[in-house]
């Protein structure tokens, strides 16, 4: 995990939930509970959260706060879940959005 | 106070611009090509824009395309941004489930909830 | 329906600030945050604070943000947490998102303090994963301890744009280039010097043409525009990156109070469309109020002035207070917030070129240009003194309302005196001991300690220095200039940690004599 | 600033706009006043997109479905703007048998003059659409209903309208009429005074106030109509539903977000603060009503709510035509929170009665002075 910050000259080392695994598109991912699943996806290396419905373009993390809507997937077969400020819980199953459905293009 | 405002004032013909394919709206994919054919389509105003091409309707509801917008149609028409009333905001602030929004919470429990 | 004396929307400076005011005079308050965590922005702010004390400069806005909190709990105010407000509606009904429901409170009066939202710009390729807000990058490194990206492009050189580059090396990111489609710096030119002279080149008349990357951004090209905005053929430059920030302004986050039917207005000196209101946060709705952001853009320094000014007027209008008592207060804190709209970048200001200083000395066209002030240039300046011995050189070049250094030196040697935003001086004749408090005060690492001949043929320099790893005794490094620029080798000599210095680490490095007036940073291979 | 022309049309609503269109095409010169800022502003896009027969009362069905069979099939073509026209069929639910009865009545009446509606059970709803709850017992079916996208229509109807000579003036708020020589000639507003041969008033609720100046008066109340948008869902049906109740109403967009209308039953209390403003109760009281007909819906995320005022009339039907005591003056109005679907029927023959004089489809049983005493 090296975007992962280990230690901060200012804030020092970070506390963080557990280390509990999760699935994205199938295959298991690790990343700290209660952390948002965006930050989690990020240090996994992933940028591509979705593509959208008309031009099937790539989109990812854009605002980070949840007001962009760009980073949405399918969080537990539910769409359009925002995962920069939904907090990463053991055992979700995330997938890759295309348009409003897991289903690819 | 409304304005009146003379839909046949000429703001000159349509002229296409090389980045008229640049994305404006990110959530419905809407062009800024779009944004200012609707606008000598005689879409004069943030509120007739949107609700002709959708700008801002989507999931984020304008939260990152209303300014931008804003300064296309402003342009076009020849006037200051300034000039151009934002399309109102509405109910819900944020996108919500609807069995949450349907949830509402008895008065007994209103008191614990804070 | 559950009834406050006092709702306010939004945790952050100005809605906290608002909270505790009123709170301590009797008031019953909620505060209503759709965030996980409270604060706002206060804590993703991890540089020192400007202002004077009355305005906590020198302390880390993620601090404030924890004395805030504090102070609020004490006085029995209940911020409420992943509460969204979903609506406003009339007879000052707050519908609220709490968890799984939605819960309807009445309020005697409301503050609205929600803040901003970042504006964006449109490229070719701006959609691509990759390209973030500033606010994004900071939400990850300093929220949640995930860095942005690798290499980044920032656009945007206002204080977001300075201060985010610098917080992306403090965690370890590249940072390729600042650029800013104005032809001159827009931030505090302290910030763009901490930034230039780790070597970040800034190009100011520059804009972004396109991002590139077929799946998410690998790289990007910008060019130089002309007075219009229009490329320049032939200026094109390319820089492999993976991301590209963007920190090109504010807008007020004001749909709550369009929606409550305030009057609003578009007004580009306050960063948008704004409710009409008065000095003190009085919006066209009697009981409704504002402040921070949402009623026009400044800084969380005065975000907390105003909060503190609603807070206070929300107390009489229930009347919790007589009016003689509000006025008291709001002359006081008007008196606080004029000190912080005072300078070069006072709001005022906006928009104006301001050619020289308050003390007549020409503004550094190089600091505008391209974030750093000229070896010559930096002469000009009353903080910038040659003396034998050990000396603070203090290279803060523009008008800012800020003192700390001044009341940092127990010696006397900087003076800025009654006027916040004077330039500091280094005072003739004072005895400098080098305790480097005056280095570590400084909220724009702005304040060197410089002997500038150890009679060895060589000189140190210490600086402020807030990065990781801590470099040991000994290491040697390549000095950096002003222009973040190679000037020379150096050695360090020392580096002081101390609780007093709240994590601004003093590092002396040793260069040879000639180079006493130009290094200013170090950098290891 | 063009201030005569041979029709003043005031509203820029849907009907204003379509009838504008249609007197275009005939050659005739139009201005079309709106009294707020934008077209379009009142209930032409704020309604739930329902271009429907069933439900409708008798006297109006003959020209909602001469609408449906004339002019929306290629409504997109020839306004050069995708209407999203549907013609999948509507289903009105019941849930009891009180809804049941209504229901069949409706139908009756509707078959009486040669609609294609009949009832259908419970099972046979959800073959039509398998969304729908167990607690849909019955309901109505008429095959030949469907749904339309306002927005897009109306501004389109505008856009088209413009483009042939149609003279739009918005921000204009019309304080009254003006009779000369027994004539209706002129429309002054808050800052001008306009002049047409004829003038149209289809100005919705305002347009009681309007006709009040030259002594007409059509019985109408207002009362407040809330909808609400969800995101974009993946596609799951095509018809459009309404219920018994009438607790709410809507449709699948070609979006994929779902356009639902329905009632808290307070809209007639409801209190105006000068903006049409929705009430606190309303909109969650909708998604409950919405969830026990879709239950699959509850995680749906509402975006975004509204509220518009309903122009309605003592026996819930319009108010269509010329006002024969007054040469040059004529309604249309009142339509009760179902304009929108009928919209190009009406501005189509009025278009053809300010013209000719006659309608191909009868006006009459939505004459203006249609409203007399109970005994």
């Amino acid at each position: 995990m090296e975007a992962r910050i280990s230690e901060h000259p200012i804030l020092g080392v970070m506390e963080k939930g557990q280390l509990v695994s999760f699935t994205l598109d199938g295959k298991t991912v690790q990343g700290f509970e209660g952390e948002p699943i965006a930050a989690a996806l990020k240090a996994a290396g992933l940028m591509v959260h979705r593509y959208t419905a008309k031009e099937h373009k790539p989109r990812g993390i854009f605002c980070a706060i949840g007001r962009c809507t760009d980073c949405v997937m399918v969080v537990d077969g539910v769409p359009n879940v925002r995962t920069c400020i939904t907090p990463l819980r053991a055992g979700m199953q995330v997938k890759t959005q295309y348009g409003v459905s897991d289903r690819q293009f | 106070m409304n304005t009146v405002n003379d839909r046949s004032r000429d703001i000159g013909p349509f002229v296409p611009m090389d980045d008229d394919d640049m994305l404006i709206c990110r959530c419905e994919e809407i062009t800024k090509g779009e944004i200012r054919r609707a606008v000598h389509d005689g879409m004069w105003t943030l509120t007739e824009i949107r609700r002709y091409l959708r700008t801002g309707m989507g999931l984020c509801q304008g939260q990152t395309c209303s300014r931008l917008v804003k300064g296309i149609v402003a342009r076009e028409l020849g006037v200051s941004p300034a000039e151009l009333e934002p399309a109102t905001s509405r109910v819900p602030m944020r996108p919500i489930e609807m069995r949450v929004f349907a949830n509402e919470m008895t008065e007994d429990k209103e008191a614990d909830a804070v | 329906m559950k009834r406050f004396d006092l709702i306010i929307v939004g945790a952050g400076p100005s809605g906290l600030s608002a909270a505790i005011e009123a709170a301590k005079r009797g008031l019953n308050v909620v505060v209503f945050d759709e965030n996980e965590k409270p604060g706002g922005q206060l804590f993703k702010q991890i540089h020192k604070f400007f202002g004077s004390k009355e305005h906590r400069a020198k302390v880390r806005g993620f601090v404030i943000g924890q004395q805030l909190l504090k102070e609020a709990d004490e006085l029995g105010v209940k911020v409420v947490l992943n509460a969204t407000v979903i609506g406003l509606y009339q007879d000052k009904e707050v519908v609220v998102r709490i968890g799984e429901e939605v819960v309807h409170y009445k309020a005697d009066a409301i503050v609205i303090a929600t803040g901003a939202a970042e504006n964006m710009v449109t490229f070719k390729g701006w959609t691509l994963p990759g390209v973030i807000g500033a606010g994004a990058a900071q939400t990850m490194m300093n929220l949640h301890g995930v860095k942005p990206g690798n290499k980044v492009l920032m656009l945007g050189s206002g204080n977001v744009g300075l201060v985010v580059s610098f917080q992306l090396m403090q965690c370890g990111c590249e940072v390729v280039a600042l650029v800013d489609a104005a032809p001159r710096v827009g931030g505090y030119g302290v910030h763009a010097s901490k930034v230039a002279r780790c070597g970040v080149p800034f190009y100011l008349s520059h804009t972004i043409v396109e991002a590139e990357g077929e799946d998410h951004v690998t790289g990007v090209t910008i060019a130089k525009v002309d007075e219009k905005f229009k490329f320049i053929e032939g200026t094109e430059k390319h820089f492999d990156v993976d991301t590209i920030c963007l920190a090109v302004g504010l807008s007020p986050m004001s749909q709550l109070l369009k929606m409550a039917g305030c009057k609003m207005e578009d007004n580009p000196k306050r960063g948008g469309q704004v409710p009409i209101c008065d000095e003190y946060g009085r919006t066209s709705i009697p009981g409704v109020f504002v402040a921070g952001d949402v009623s026009g853009i400044e800084e969380a320094s005065s975000a907390m002035i105003e909060g503190r000014m609603a807070g206070v007027v929300a107390s009489e209008y229930l009347g919790y207070i007589e009016e003689k008592e509000r006025d008291e207060e709001l002359e006081g804190l008007s008196h606080a917030l004029d000190g912080l709209r005072q300078g070069m970048f006072a709001p005022k200001n906006r928009g104006k070129q301001i050619e020289e200083t308050e003390e007549g000395i020409p503004i550094s066209t190089n600091l505008l240009q391209k974030g750093y002030v000229s070896d010559a240039e930096i002469e000009h300046f009353p903080g910038v003194t040659h003396v034998v011995g050990v000396h603070p050189v203090i290279e803060c070049t523009q008008n800012i309302p800020c003192n700390p250094c001044q009341d940092a030196c127990k010696k006397g040697c900087i003076s800025i005196g009654c006027n916040i935003t004077s330039l500091p001086i280094a005072v003739p004749g004072s005895k400098c001991i080098g305790c480097g408090m005056c280095v570590a005060s400084c909220s724009g690492q702005a304040i060197f300690l410089v002997d500038e001949d150890c009679g060895d043929g060589t000189a140190t320099v210490t600086l402020p220095y807030e990065f990781l790893p801590l470099p040991e005794e000994g290491k040697k490094g390549t000095a950096l200039g002003r222009d973040g620029k190679p000037v020379c080798e150096a050695e360090v000599v020392s580096i002081k940690s101390a609780k007093a210095f709240d994590k601004t680490n003093l590092l002396t490095m040793r260069v040879p004599k000639e180079y006493a007036m130009q290094a200013r940073f170090i950098k290891f291979a | 600033m063009k201030k005569t022309a041979e029709v003043v049309i005031i509203g820029g609503g849907i009907i204003g706009c379509a009838t504008a269109y249609y007197l275009a095409k005939l050659g005739r010169e139009v201005i079309v006043l709106e009294g707020s800022d934008h077209i379009g502003n009142g209930g032409s896009s704020r309604n739930g997109g329902g271009v429907r027969q069933s439900g409708r009362d008798v006297r109006e069905l003959p020209l909602v479905m001469y609408g449906i069979k004339n002019l929306w099939p290629t409504l997109s073509e020839e306004l050069e703007v995708d209407c999203e026209y549907h013609q999948d069929g509507n289903l009105r639910l019941g849930k009891t048998e009180k809804h049941r009865e209504i229901l069949t009545r409706l139908a009756d009446n509707a078959r009486g003059v040669g609609l294609d509606v009949r009832m259908i059970d419970g099972d046979e709803v959800r073959r039509i659409n398998p969304y729908l709850s167990d607690e849909v017992i019955c309901a109505s079916w008429c095959p030949t209903d469907g749904h339309a996208n306002p927005l897009t229509t109306t501004l389109g109807y505008y856009k088209m309208a413009r483009r042939m000579g149609v003279t739009f003036i918005t921000g204009e708020k019309v304080v009254s009429l003006g009779i000369i020589k027994g004539h209706v000639r002129k429309v002054v507003t808050e800052n001008n005074v306009y002049e047409g041969e004829n003038v149209l008033v289809a100005a919705g609720l305002d347009s009681r106030e309007i006709l009040t100046s030259v002594g007409i008066d059509i019985p109408m109340t207002n009362s407040l109509l809330e909808c609400l948008v969800t995101e974009a869902q993946p596609h799951m049906f095509d018809q459009m539903l309404g219920t018994a109740e009438a607790d709410f109403y809507g449709h699948q967009t070609k979006h994929g977000s779902f356009v639902f209308g329905g009632s808290s039953g307070l809209e007639r209390y409801n209190k105006d603060n000068g903006m049409v403003s929705n009430s606190s109760k309303t909109a969650p009281c909708i998604c409950r009503g919405i969830m026990k007909y879709f239950p699959d819906l509850a995680d749906a995320k509402i975006v975004r709510t509204w509220a518009g005022w309903m122009d309605a009339s003592s026996d819930g039907v319009p108010s269509i035509g010329a006002v024969d005591e007054l040469p040059g003056l004529y309604v249309a109005c009142a339509f009760n929170g179902h304009g929108f679907g009928i919209a190009p029927a009406v501005g189509h023959q009025l278009a053809q009665l300010i013209t000719t004089g006659s309608t191909e489809i009868s006006l009459h049983e939505l004459r203006y002075d249609r409203y007399k005493a109970k005994i």
